[in-house]
């Protein structure tokens, strides 16, 4: 399945976009989206921490990815 | 309500902010105010440009909220926090927090911007006059 | 001028307070802001009279500046009292401290207005539908 | 000598005024001055404390006062 992960911060530079579409497995953990991420964007291996967002909630490691999820990528917050 | 939670690309108004949370039930007020510092471990900063991604930040804001309510025994939280290009001295960001009592005011307060720091989604970039940096990305 | 210490019997301006701390090197800014509760333990407070040894207590809060400046990295420090007679909601003391970090400018702020409870004389009488008293004044 | 205690608070519902004037030895200490005071106004010895301030200082029970000191009686404070 295709999914749209929205960038934000250093993200958007990575991307080169404010998101982009990835195609994945259908039944994919937050943890192999970001694999797939670091493999077409090594570039986020090199960043202090990040993490995804599914519908505005910091998403674990396992947590399963369906269609029509928001997805966001969080490079390290730096907010106040 | 007790709670007021906004992402502005205005100005914030300090006053307008304390006069929201003024209430008769409370005798301290606690306020943070940050400000956008001239420089950066020695460099000259020249701006600031915060991004948020909005709906995410605010209800990382409102579970803050909710904790401070839990944790402390406070009457009013007020979040306020700007987004856009600022300048040297603008305000990306006012907290206040009215209490019965200053204790507590002091302690959300307190908690409240250490949270937000660690959890809500908004970034900041620092321009310097020979470059520029997302603040905190890599290590 | 880094110390901005008043005593003053017109209304504190919250927003000139502020103005006056922030400054371009630093980044945050603690702001307490006393406000004068509608009850205490439980007694209906009607009004409020502050009343103020004058020289001295400029002179006991400009040592509590000293004392500050000596203890915490913090740029700026304003504590401004009002004396006479306050109503409910209306704000007896503002104390604010700039700081290049926040860490310095919450802890300055909190050990100003723990210490001015301790050491400033200044009191106030709290005036009931039935009675009033100097507060703490008898055991 | 005569010396004038300036009165705040409470301690001014106690004078019945808001200044004082006591005959006290020449060489005394402020000790010495509270004893005279709360012989003259017992209720003082009822406050949760107070102290003197000599000169816009708090003073010490030890310190001696001169002619010409400012004197003044210190109820327990409770500004802010």
């Amino acid at each position: 399945m295709k999914v749209t992960v929205l960038a934000f911060g250093i993200a958007k530079d990575i991307f080169g976009a404010s998101s982009v579409e990835v195609e994945i497995p259908g039944d994919t953990t937050a943890a192999r989206l970001k694999a797939v991420l670091e493999q077409n964007y090594p570039r986020l291996s090199k960043l202090a921490s990040y993490m995804l967002a599914v519908n505005n909630e910091y998403a674990g490691d396992d947590m399963h990815i369906k269609t029509g999820d928001e997805i966001a990528l969080i490079p390290p917050v730096s907010g106040g | 309500m007790k709670t007021n939670i906004q992402l502005l690309t205005e100005p914030l108004n300090v006053q307008a902010c304390v006069d929201w949370v003024i209430s008769p039930g409370c005798g301290g007020i606690d306020v943070f105010i940050g400000t956008v510092r001239n420089q950066t471990k020695g460099r000259t900063v020249v701006k600031l440009d915060f991004e948020a991604y909005k709906p995410m930040a605010i209800s990382e804001m409102n579970k803050i909220t909710e904790q401070v309510f839990e944790q402390f025994p406070v009457e009013k939280v007020l979040i306020h926090h700007r987004t856009g290009t600022l300048q040297i001295g603008d305000i990306p960001v006012i907290i206040a927090v009215a209490a019965a009592h200053r204790d507590a005011a002091f302690s959300a307060c307190r908690y409240i911007i250490d949270t937000l720091k660690q959890t809500v989604p908004i970034w900041k970039k620092e321009y310097f006059e020979d470059g520029e940096v997302w603040v905190g990305a890599t290590p």
